[in-house]
């Protein structure tokens, strides 16, 4: 293709979405919305996942001492807990840490029971290592490690949360990608059925243009032009809109709701950009390309 | 130049359109086809440009037989033939200008050609002044001349005409019928379509008639007979 | 019957199709409309159906003025007029038969009615054989007549027919201009846009020439003249 | 309009879908997908809405009595309680049960702590009324309702996980709700845009009919019916979908992920398609109807 023709296709491409406008704008519209709406969930599975995890690591393996183990032994299974990739962190409570603990915690308010035992610590043995894992589903595996170490009565684990949040998170990581890849397959089917609506009601042009000798080629750059640039405005326009959305909201929620904070911190509005900003560009720009050439093909035949 | 050796066309409905036809137009000829409403003149055009392909029968263009032609070479084909269709056929979504500019774009010709050829073009059929227009904002005749103007840019060396006249006046369709003589002249075979038994007299060229879709009739003008 | 005082048009785009018309027709006659392509015969057409309106000036047909017809009642006043226009705009997903048994639908003919009326009025024009065949397998002649029997089958008070014999052979022509001449006689009013000087001649009516936008001559027929 | 007249209109709709299949596919498919992401949603969120009910069922206020309150006292209070209407079920709790729960939840597998009471209760003032709410939210107005009456010492709330889930109720309303709005206006949207389209490639036809006499009711019509069907067509799809995948789903998640079984059950199909039904079906015969009414209007006025 010679420069110029080139630069009249851009041209034509450009006045084609001008022309068209009925068309253009609800192809950019029915794009925004499926992107957006992608976006969207894609906003709120990474930050409900992260939740799901921060939760996760709240959740503690304790490993209780024999009665009769020697301070050294119980230092040689703090370094065996250090080495394990599934730890977290871990840190050493004292019996007397664990008792004041235990005060605070179940006496709240009742000082009148906690002083009833006076100054005799009732878990004098209960001096122990919480663990904090990266991951619970590895829990069972550190455990049944834990509890063949030598000085070690037993090894207390919250199975049942555990478990409730492995099942909890696949659960949330399934509906998530579920939903996404759902609405990634609605959205090109919708996007490339408005960019084949348009073309075929300029089937007659297009057969206009083949009759007086035009190639293929030459019939199709306009159009392809078109649907990169419809896919281009079509995913730009919801990224746009989720970013200002996305950090207001976080703002909002986050001051709103403060008991939440501890709950979940928001991914920041860049993490998710850094994922959303390709993949919207691809899913729009690529069905816009995409559409706009298998449509073609199907009318270029004259 | 145009051979056609029992051709026969018929539509999906069952519509035999034209039957049996054999025909030869030679280089250089200016040729008139007549015939009823429906007897299968447009059909014949069509099948000249590859619009549609014979259902039998054989057609053989430059020395090319069109069923050989492959889809990637159906354009260069194209690009040698001019073609004025009964409905015009024109770009709706682009001004009288981008219209016959196109023909040119087509054929890779560069800017500056477009920009001294398609005026020129326009101002021979009279629409200089309509240049910017969109066709839905044209009359009937004023169509008619932009799809003439757009036929004749490229100096087509075949020029098939269907019912280039229908929609004009007395004077303007003797305007485009000297134009029309003049391309001819100058060496492009013209095949015209037309119900104007006045200019087809006038003219006084070859006349092929055509009737429910055979050539009943087949008489060489005077001045061929020159 | 029909009457224009003093009626301009000028297209959106600045271009003035009609400049001070004013025209008398009475009811029962048959006039012809000749003109250059471009001079403003379809535009006047356009404005009598009401389908545009003027710039300036009146119109008044049947004794009402064009204007003052309300958006609601504009369908009654066309469904009294039939019209054939220069692009035969034809319904195209709906069968030669549908287009025209809609114009009996329109005015909420009966169903036997139109199931003997549309096939005659087929008959008429020569397509009774094509009633089922979808506008664009039609040639386009065939097309045309459609539309004509579209704007005849509701026996319409005024015919307007913008270029009926365009797409037309000679015969065709003379036979759609007879079945014209009758309705004419029988009591409607038909305004006919023309370019085929032959068979205004021959019809021997009253011709009015539009150049421009203006009307330049108007001579009564021969016949009108008895 | 005469019967025929409408007859004829009922017919001419039906074939204008065959007619523009192009269109109308177009038009089912976009309907389809909005409506079936609207159901989708709809579910997990009353889903979700259900669950988080069900873990603010669990949280329980606690009212402890004087050293001195007589037998009297204590019933009632709680015959207080159990006029309170936000109150779900309450029960009395005795300072020996209380200390069995204390030791099985505490000293779980570290009977030797336990045993260093023996048979001494440390919780021998802690009888007390627990109570569980139906809406957390209300638990402030209770609990100082609670301080009030004669013979209690002290009302024990867990403060936190009643905001927290107050909160978190909240926020999964408000994005839901959220979510769902966006959903049914993007559906509006792409629906109404879709059918106007259809309806603009129409317009020279729609003029024709002006032309020959046609009343804008009679061009109207067979547009109205197409509008119509394809709003039917386009919501009972989806929502034959929607209620296959549910069944499926709740019944393969409930297998899967038995841990969760305990944190929430299922809403039932029934109880989901009681609502989306009507809704599904007013979104798509209700866009179709006005969608095609609104963009007639536009090209009528021939
Ligand atoms: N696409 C089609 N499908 C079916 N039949 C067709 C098709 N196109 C044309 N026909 C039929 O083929 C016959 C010849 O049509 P054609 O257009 O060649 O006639 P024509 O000689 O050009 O007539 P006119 O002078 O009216 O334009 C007609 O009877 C027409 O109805
Ligand atoms: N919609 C429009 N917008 C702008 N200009 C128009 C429009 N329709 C017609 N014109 C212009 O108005 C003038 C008269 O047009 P009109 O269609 O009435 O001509 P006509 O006499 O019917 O010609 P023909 O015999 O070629 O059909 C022409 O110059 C035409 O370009
Ligand atoms: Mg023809
Ligand atoms: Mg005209």
């Amino acid at each position: 293709m010679r420069f110029s023709s080139f630069e009249y296709n851009l041209r034509q491409g450009l006045k084609n979405i001008w022309r068209n406008k009925m068309f253009s704008i609800a192809s950019v519209a029915t794009m925004t919305a499926c992107i957006f709406l992608f976006g969207l969930f894609y906003s709120i599975s990474v930050n409900f996942s992260g939740m799901v995890k921060k939760a996760e690591r709240g959740v503690a393996v304790t490993v209780y001492f024999d009665k009769n183990a020697t301070q050294d032994e119980i230092d040689k299974i703090g370094t065996a807990i250090s080495k394990r990739k599934e730890v977290a962190r871990y840190n050493f409570v004292t019996a007397d840490e664990a008792w004041a603990r235990y005060q605070k915690d179940y006496f709240k308010g009742h000082t009148n029971v906690a002083d009833s035992f006076a100054d005799d610590n009732p878990l004098e043995d209960m001096a122990n290592y919480e663990i904090y894992l990266k991951d619970v589903s590895r829990q069972a595996g550190l455990v049944s490690y834990l509890e063949g170490l030598a000085g070690v009565r037993e090894v207390h684990q919250s199975a049942s949360t555990a478990r409730t949040l492995t099942d909890f998170n696949a659960l949330v990581r399934y509906i998530s990608l579920g939903i996404i890849i759902i609405l990634i397959a609605v959205a090109a089917f919708l996007i490339s059925n408005t960019v084949s609506v348009g073309i075929s009601v300029r089937k007659e042009e297009i057969a206009i243009m083949k009759l007086i000798g035009a190639r293929d080629a030459f019939v199709r750059a306009p159009f392809v032009v078109e649907g990169i640039l419809i896919g281009l405005i079509g995913s730009i326009i919801p990224l746009v809109i989720l970013g200002l959305v996305y950090s207001n909201i976080i703002h909002y929620v986050a001051e709103r709701f403060d008991a939440l904070k501890s709950m979940f911190s928001f991914v920041s509005t860049g993490d998710i950009f850094h994922v959303l900003i390709p993949v919207s560009l691809l899913l729009g720009v690529g069905i816009g390309y995409a559409g706009s050439r298998i449509t073609l093909k199907r009318h270029l035949n004259v | 130049m145009i051979k056609l050796e029992h051709v026969s066309k018929t539509y999906e409905a069952g519509v035999q359109a034209l039957k049996d036809v054999s025909l030869h137009i030679r280089p250089g000829e200016f040729v008139f086809i007549v015939g009823d409403s429906g007897s299968g003149k447009s059909t014949l055009i069509k099948l000249l440009l590859k619009e549609l392909s014979p259902s039998s029968g054989k057609i053989v263009v430059n020395g090319k037989d069109l069923s050989r032609i492959s889809h990637r070479h159906v354009p260069d084909y194209r690009r040698k033939i001019g073609c004025v269709f009964q409905n015009f056929r024109l770009l709706q979504d682009r001004n009288v200008y981008e219209n016959v500019a196109f023909a040119m774009r087509v054929i890779e010709a560069g800017k500056r050609q477009i920009k001294k050829q398609v005026p020129y073009m326009l101002s021979l059929v009279g629409l200089a002044a309509k240049y910017r227009s969109l066709p839905r904002h044209l009359s009937g005749g004023e169509q008619q001349r932009v799809a003439i103007a757009r036929a004749l840019v490229n100096k087509p060396k075949i020029l098939l005409a269907d019912e280039p006249t229908g929609n004009l006046d007395g004077h303007n369709a003797w305007e485009i019928m000297k134009l029309l003589d003049q391309i001819n002249k100058a060496g492009t075979t013209v095949v015209v379509v037309t119900h104007n038994m006045e200019i087809v007299r006038a003219m006084n060229k070859r006349v092929i008639t055509i009737r429910k879709g055979s050539v009943v009739d087949d008489q060489k003008g005077d001045a061929d007979a020159i």
